[in-house]
């Protein structure tokens, strides 16, 4: 009995030690010298593009600027992005900037509710949202493609492989409902020339998508290209989905995102030409140079800087707004249909120097900027 | 059980059978072809692998009572250690592929040995045990590909080699299927695990040393958990190493159905064929679902494999009843 | 204090300064005896004494916590079972020793397969099935077949595959732990001849058994046994059953063992009536009328349906068909509805029906009286429950620390008290017994046969089934005997009959 | 002897009340290092406790509804999956009839429903509880997967109007729904024959059926409990957030597993079942893992954390369970 005992007395101390030496690591570490912290929340931790983004902050601004960028772990829903914001509150960010959409209006009252700035970068609210919420003073803005621009990213694509003269695609709808991906997939089928519940009428494709979540294949009729195949998302069926796509043999492989992340190397495998819509990062450059990779439209992963500038001046206290409503602005594509174009845009927004560098941000950030300088900076790049 | 050789092989094919033909039905009537080419009958014999290896390994230790949800993490993590190291050394050559099969095993196995030893020395019950041992591997893997899909390690052309041809796939499961065989069926090991499975405290009052019997099985299962860790890894061309709180154990899931159908035309021939019949099932109705893929969504499918699950085991749980139902006297146990 | 029993020069099992503790309770208590060639000794003691503990150390179940113990003149110190039957001694044990899930042959060969492993250690089933029956027929079972899957076999079959496992190793010292309680007449014969080839062959056994007569019959000598303590020994010369018995339980058995009295009595008023039941081929037919103020005795074999029969009577069974009613004519439909027409059930089954051995007392037995002592038959409060679990430990004087104590730390009597007053405090009117007295020392036997006796004052009905004729004989206003399901013959009570006039109705 | 004997029972007990205690100190020792943490790297304590305590409501409500099902020695693994499907089928009927009453009606008759089904699948054709509810747990996830996309159109999730419920979504309200629901479980549980009869027939299912009590009436009673705490999580999940998207309430299906061991509540259920077990555990595990996502800051931190977390939960139990080691390996 004495020996199980003592055996307690050691577990328990044990036990607390743990605690101890827990606690103990906390004080060891050094202060962080006091600088702008804000938080990011993103829903994707390994795509190309979330990647390049991510290095862009860290690596470039961050030292630039001495701000601490925060970053979530991979949020799955509402719940978890509205506790992350709280987090970031209690841990004394200034602002959020957004990467995460299970529910972007609930972050943006939970961020006014703490009195953080925030700003949604590489997306856009839908317009109705926007307009509901853009005279709220935390609302910075939305700085990527509009809901327009998605749909010209995908129509040219569409166009582009009609004009080839392929005869059969198969397409990957990425993460419909997600509003981008519709837009995008919509203008991929009016490109190919085909209707989808015999219209071809953007807003009338765009709203049947949404009905559906999907693409309904029977719905489709393509006179000139014929499409092998659909499919969506990824997870438990997404292996077979694509095997069924490579088996069914078409000429192209059409994506609107995500795909040089999933499938380049069974895309190569297959000898499937592929293209899709994400940004200029090492890992596309050898999919394009090496692999089957013949189409990308593609952000620069500094295409998040504006974004950047326009938070740090309202927390600086020096918000621009659009007559006093939150900034809202399109950025547009960037095509590359050959190593070379890729090449070019890549280098020319390497992590060293940036599109959006130090000194083309700086002409944004300051107590006396204009919208319109601002607006011209995001649209002249 | 003596019962006459028809009814055997009547009771080991029935199951089989009916699945075959009613999605080929299906497929008929739809004029899709479930079995198009080589790639996809490639597809068909590496699901059927996985789905059996994991229906073994979770059999092993849930039929002497142990609950282990580790087994997914195993898979895991096996597959990004091994692929990692295989990538670091031999990256693109040839052998790749090989090696981080074979790293898988060991590695596999290892990671087996850990939970076992951690679950004697505990002594608290398996289930909770498993529990933590998944929290912690999920936690290694997370921290080794900082919650990243591994691609590079796995998109090698040796492994597309190896996983693309499907004679490859064939002989591991035969191999598999030998050796589990002689283990659990025609060994001394065998025997005793059998008694420990079915009286525990007498087979320990009569000196069978449990201990071992216990940390082997894990051992075992991790074993084949690497190899569906390898094989997943191949099939997808990439493993998520972002799965964190108990990402990982749906795994377990897709092995219920048939472990249960391998349970039951276990009573007819043996129960490792049976988890291997099983795994053909499941992997025939897969690969329906594949050539469906634009009609069947994805919470569909999982809807009719719940569906599935459910009748099958009312069925077997009210066997006698049932069976008085429709008198399929040859269906009838001895 | 190293007491001893007076041994011959060179006994053939030495047992010195044996002690053996668990946790909390002292077990074994410094035991020390020597066991001759020849000998068959009876071990004897109440529930708790330590028989079964000093056997499963000497057959090497479990290590003692000290003294020493000499076989055959070397020192014994066997690692497990297995180990100590290769090297001599072999023990029956008392609660089931077969696995289910496997053959006859992997039962009797388990944990030492070695022998069959052919190269590559592959495991020869064949040759291990046929020694398995050559092994089943030695001790006279032909039937058994090693390639029959245990769980098949009823009780008394899977005691003989243990009996039979034992004996194949031809050990030197037999130990035989309360295992005729399983048997059926041809069982204990087969085991009855057995230990006289073990006398003859100038081996020896050790035999512990509750049932009086038996030890009388078979054994040479016996040791006593109380609180773990050694007490003394009986020569066959000195056998007197009182004095045995007194020592055992360490008084005077005050009062009477059974009943004194030889008239059977009863009321007019019908407690429990069974009409045409028939279940499976367990129950043919049998109909029974069971009046208050009765203690109606059921007795049989151990397969005669008699158990069977105990569990149709509360409702846990369905008759296929029959009915099984109240005195006032209302159905017996199940449990709950015998327990709400005050119908109270003591399992054969103790550990596994009766109990939940990993709760305390307290509410083991608040659970069946919840009606009595909820406010408003709903909400329970602890004071009311305790004030009800205490009254039920008092009037049945049960041996726990605390009513908080674990049901699986007590002795088997006091789990049976525990069980008894499960069903006696909520003031059950008709009392099914099913072996009240399974493995319970001369103690509380009694204790036990005087609490039916209340009860029956009390106008309350008692069905007794018991497979020890002596105790139906003692206790029963009426004697029912069964066979095959049915009901052979009904004795009334008188001091004339015996056992001898009941057996031939058994068999 | 015997007193001898008295005193050991005497120290014996003491151990027990200390280790029937273990859950507590950690949850204790827990907060205590979370507020330390929290304190020394600056950050705001206030807000971060609000925090834990919308993280840990939900998960204790859910859990201590559950508390039912694992005392009868089964364990339900769909309860989040079912927390899932309340949620959307609220908000879906709330934004058809804008009717508040009606959409918690819903919500309940969602959740009781879900786990009746469950029970009814168990005890009419006495399938296996755990493999019932991994059965339910994809079914049901499958259905609002399927819902939710094909409501929630643009939205990628359906959701009511923000300012609906935003005035309950404060610690008061959250506090007061907890307690009371805590306070039923803990009276029937504790205080009526109900309670009594689940932990004995945990016990031993065959020797309660001897005694009259019904296992699948009790089976099916604690389903129903279970089913109230996931319609009140349910709720409480759309008060924090208006809108529920398919990864809603994801965690939780296990987490209830590891908070209600975590609270010293034994696998087996059974007589030594405690109800507060999902309490303690709950806000345990939550403490836990947050406190350790202050500590090691930073993307590689979370593996590391759940690492850790893993750990000091097997340490928890393995010491807790220290009075009930056995010759054998427990299963």
């Amino acid at each position: 009995m004495k020996a199980k005992y003592a055996n307690f007395a050691k577990k328990a101390t044990a036990l607390v030690l743990v605690g101890a030496v827990l606690t103990g690591s906390v004080f060891a570490r050094p202060k962080k010298a006091k600088n702008v912290k804000i938080g990011v929340l993103v829903s994707d931790v390994s795509g190309e593009e979330a990647l390049g983004f991510r290095a862009y902050y860290e690596k470039y601004i961050a030292s630039a600027y001495n701000v601490t960028f925060k970053y979530t772990e991979q949020l799955t829903n509402a719940e978890e992005e509205k506790s992350a914001i709280e987090k970031f509150a209690a841990q004394g960010c200034k602002a959020i900037i957004s990467l995460s959409s299970s529910d972007r209006v609930t972050q943006l009252q939970t961020c006014s509710d703490y009195k953080l700035y925030y700003a949604i970068a590489s997306g856009m609210l839908e317009d109705d949202q926007y307009e509901q919420y853009k005279n709220n003073p935390y609302f910075v803005g939305q700085i990527g493609p509009s809901m327009e621009t998605e749909f010209q990213a995908g129509l040219e694509m569409g166009r582009y492989f009609a004009a080839k003269g392929v005869k059969s695609v198969s397409i990957y709808g990425a993460f419909i409902p997600n509003p981008m991906h519709v837009y995008r997939t919509a203008g991929v089928l009016i490109g190919l020339g085909a209707t989808y519940g015999g219209t071809n009428d953007k807003n009338a494709v765009v709203g049947q998508l949404f009905g559906d979540s999907r693409v309904n294949v029977a719905k489709i009729s393509s006179p000139k290209v014929a499409i092998k195949s659909y499919f969506q998302g990824f997870g438990e069926t997404t292996t077979d989905e694509l095997n069924a796509a490579i088996q069914a043999k078409p000429d192209a492989f059409l994506s609107v995102g995500m795909a040089t992340t999933f499938f380049t190397s069974q895309l190569n495998a297959a000898g499937i030409e592929f293209s899709d819509i994400d940004s200029f990062t090492s890992g596309n450059g050898k999919a394009m140079k090496d692999g089957k990779l013949v189409y990308l439209a593609g952000k620069y992963s500094s295409s998040i800087g504006p974004i950047f500038a326009a938070v740090i001046n309202a927390v600086n206290g020096n918000s621009i707004r659009d007559k006093g409503n939150a900034i809202s602005l399109s950025q547009n594509y960037l095509v590359a249909k050959n190593y070379a174009d890729f090449d070019k845009f890549y280098t020319s927004d390497s992590g060293s120097s940036p599109i959006f560098d130090k000194s083309k941000l700086d002409s944004v950030i300051g107590s006396n900027v204009s919208y319109e300088a601002f607006k011209s900076l995001v649209e002249n790049n | 059980m003596n019962m006459n050789f028809y009814k055997r092989v009547l009771g080991t094919v029935v199951i089989p059978l009916v699945f075959l033909l009613v999605l080929l039905f299906i497929c008929q009537i739809n004029g899709r072809v479930m079995i198009a080419n080589q790639v996809s009958f490639t597809n068909f014999v590496i699901y059927a692998a996985i789905i059996m290896i994991t229906t073994i390994a979770l059999s092993i230790n849930l039929n002497s009572g142990r609950f282990d949800f580790s087994l997914g993490s195993i898979a895991v993590l096996s597959s990004v250690i091994s692929s990692k190291i295989s990538y670091a050394l031999l990256g693109q050559s040839a052998a790749s592929a090989f090696i981080m099969f074979i790293l898988s095993m060991v590695i596999g196995g290892l990671l087996g040995f850990i939970s076992g030893r951690l679950y004697n020395f505990l002594r608290i019950p398996p289930i909770i045990t498993s529990l933590g041992v998944t929290l912690i591997y999920e936690g290694i893997t997370y921290t080794i590909t900082s919650g990243k899909y591994l691609m590079a390690e796995v998109q090698t052309a040796s492994m597309s080699a190896f996983i693309s041809n499907w004679v490859n796939i064939a002989v591991i499961v035969l191999v598999v299927l030998a050796v589990i065989i002689y283990i659990f069926n025609l060994s001394k090991f065998g025997a005793e695990y059998r008694a420990l499975k079915n009286g525990q405290k007498v087979a320990v009052n009569t000196g069978i040393k449990e201990v071992p019997n216990a940390i082997w099985c894990y051992v075992i299962c991790g074993i084949l958990m690497g190899i569906v860790g390898f094989l997943n890894a191949g099939r997808n061309m990439t493993i998520n190493g972002g799965a964190l709180n108990f990402g990982s154990i749906s795994i377990m899931f897709t092995a219920f159905l048939p472990m249960f159908i391998g349970g039951f035309i276990g009573r007819y021939s043996n129960e490792y064929i049976g988890y291997l019949l099983a795994g053909i099932c499941m992997s025939l109705l897969n690969s329906t679902f594949a050539v469906f893929a634009n009609e069947i969504t994805a919470s569909m499918q999982s809807i009719i494999n719940a569906l599935l699950l459910v009748v099958f085991l009312i069925y077997l749980n009210n066997e006698g009843k049932i069976v008085n139902l429709f008198t399929f006297r040859w269906l009838r146990r001895n | 204090m190293l007491e001893t029993k007076p041994t011959d020069s060179n006994p053939l099992l030495k047992v010195e300064g044996i002690v053996m503790t668990f946790g909390t309770i002292m077990a074994v208590n410094n035991v020390s005896f020597a066991l001759q060639k020849g000998e068959v000794l009876g071990l004897i003691g109440e529930n708790g004494s330590g028989k079964s503990t000093i056997t499963s150390v000497i057959a090497g179940m479990q290590k003692a916590k000290s003294g020493k113990m000499q076989f055959k003149g070397k020192k014994w110190e066997p690692l497990s079972m297995i180990d100590a039957l290769h090297r001599g001694v072999g023990m029956v044990v008392q609660e089931s020793g077969t696995i289910p899930g496997i053959t006859v042959a992997e039962n009797i060969f388990l944990g030492e397969t070695d022998r069959f492993c052919t190269k590559f250690g592959f495991l020869n089933k064949a040759k291990m099935n046929q020694e398995a029956d050559d092994v089943m027929a030695q001790i006279g079972a032909k039937d058994v077949r090693g390639s029959m899957l245990t769980a098949n076999l009823d009780f008394q079959t899977r005691k003989l595959i243990e009996i039979a496992k034992v004996i194949m190793k031809k050990p030197d010292v037999l130990i035989i732990d309360e295992t005729t309680t399983a048997l059926s007449q041809n069982g204990r014969k087969i085991l009855y001849n057995i230990i006289s080839a073990y006398k003859k062959a100038n081996k020896a056994v050790i035999f512990i058994s509750h049932d009086m007569d038996e030890i009388l019959n078979v054994c040479t000598s016996l040791l006593v046994l109380r609180d773990g303590k050694y007490i003394r020994t009986f020569k066959k010369a000195e056998f007197d059953e009182d004095e045995i018995r007194t020592s055992m339980i360490g008084r005077e058995l005050k009062g009477d063992y059974y009943r004194s009295d030889f008239t059977a009595s009863r009321s007019q008023e019908l407690a429990l009536s069974l009409k045409n039941v028939s279940y499976k081929d367990r129950i043919q037919d049998v109909s029974i009328d069971v009046y208050k103020g009765e203690i109606l005795g059921i007795g049989g074999l151990s397969h005669c349906g008699m158990h069977s029969l105990g569990k149709v009577m509360f409702g846990a069974l369905k008759p296929d068909c029959g009915s099984v009613t109240r005195g006032n004519g209302n159905p017996v439909k199940d449990e709950a509805s015998a327990m709400a027409q005050n119908i109270g059930y003591v399992s054969k089954d103790r550990d596994v029906e009766s109990l939940v051995l990993q709760a305390s007392v307290k509410d083991n037995i608040a659970i069946a009286g919840m009606n009595k002592y909820a406010l408003g038959n709903f909400l329970i409060l602890d004071n009311r429950e305790n004030a009800y679990v205490d009254e039920q430990i008092k009037t049945l004087s049960i041996k726990c620390s605390s009513r908080n104590q674990l049901t699986s730390q007590l002795s088997g009597g006091n789990k049976q008290k525990v069980v008894f007053g499960k069903w006696v405090g909520r003031g059950s009117e008709v009392l099914i017994l099913d072996c009240p007295t399974r493995g319970v020392d001369i103690g509380v036997k009694q204790a036990m046969y005087q609490l039916m006796m209340k009860l029956k004052a009390e106008g309350k009905s008692i069905i007794m089934i018991s497979e020890e004729m002596p105790e139906l004989i003692g206790m029963s206003d009426r004697l029912l005997i069964m066979k095959d399901g049915k009901v052979m013959k009904e004795f009334a009570r008188s001091q004339s009959l015996s056992d001898a006039d009941t057996i031939k109705y058994m068999i | 002897m015997e007193n001898q004997n008295k005193k050991k029972i005497g120290k014996y007990r003491i151990q027990e009340i200390m280790l029937t205690l273990m859950p507590g100190i950690a949850l204790l020792v827990l907060f205590l290092m979370f507020c330390i943490a929290v304190i020394s790297k600056e950050y705001m304590l206030s807000l971060y406790l609000k925090i834990i305590f919308n993280e840990g409501v939900v998960l204790a409500l859910v859990a201590t509804g559950a508390v039912f099902i694992y005392t009868l020695g089964s364990f339900d693994i769909s309860l989040g999956a079912s927390t899932l499907l309340s949620a959307t089928l609220g908000v879906m009927t709330y934004n058809t009839t804008e009717n508040l009453a009606l959409m918690i009606i819903v919500i309940f008759a969602t959740g009781i429903g879900c786990s009746l089904l469950s029970s009814l699948l168990a005890s009419v054709f006495n399938i296996p509880v755990f493999v019932t509810t991994v059965a339910m747990m994809s079914v049901l996830s499958a259905i609002s997967a399927q819902l939710i996309t094909s409501n929630g159109g643009a939205l990628g999730g359906i959701s009511i109007p923000a300012t609906l419920l935003k005035g309950l979504d404060n610690p008061p309200f959250k506090i007061v729904v907890l307690a009371l629901w805590f306070a039923i479980c803990l009276f029937v549980f504790n205080f009526t024959k109900v309670g009594r009869k689940q932990k004995f027939l945990g016990g031993n299912p065959v020797c309660a059926q001897l005694t009259g009590i019904s296992v699948n009436k009790y089976a099916i009673i604690a389903f129903v409990m279970a089913g109230i705490g996931v319609a009140l999580g349910a709720f409480l999940t759309i008060v924090y957030t208006p809108s529920v998207t398919t990864g809603t309430a994801g965690s939780i299906g296990m987490n209830i597993l590891v908070a209600i061991v975590f609270g010293g509540m034994p696998i087996s259920g059974g007589p030594r079942s405690k109800i507060y077990s999902s309490l303690v555990g709950g806000f345990s595990y939550i403490l836990l893992t947050n406190f350790l996502k202050i500590v090691i800051d930073g993307n590689a931190g979370y593996g590391i954390s759940q690492i850790i977390s893993a750990v000091f939960f097997l340490l928890v139990v393995y010491i807790a369970s220290m009075n009930y080691r056995t010759k054998m390996l427990p299963r």
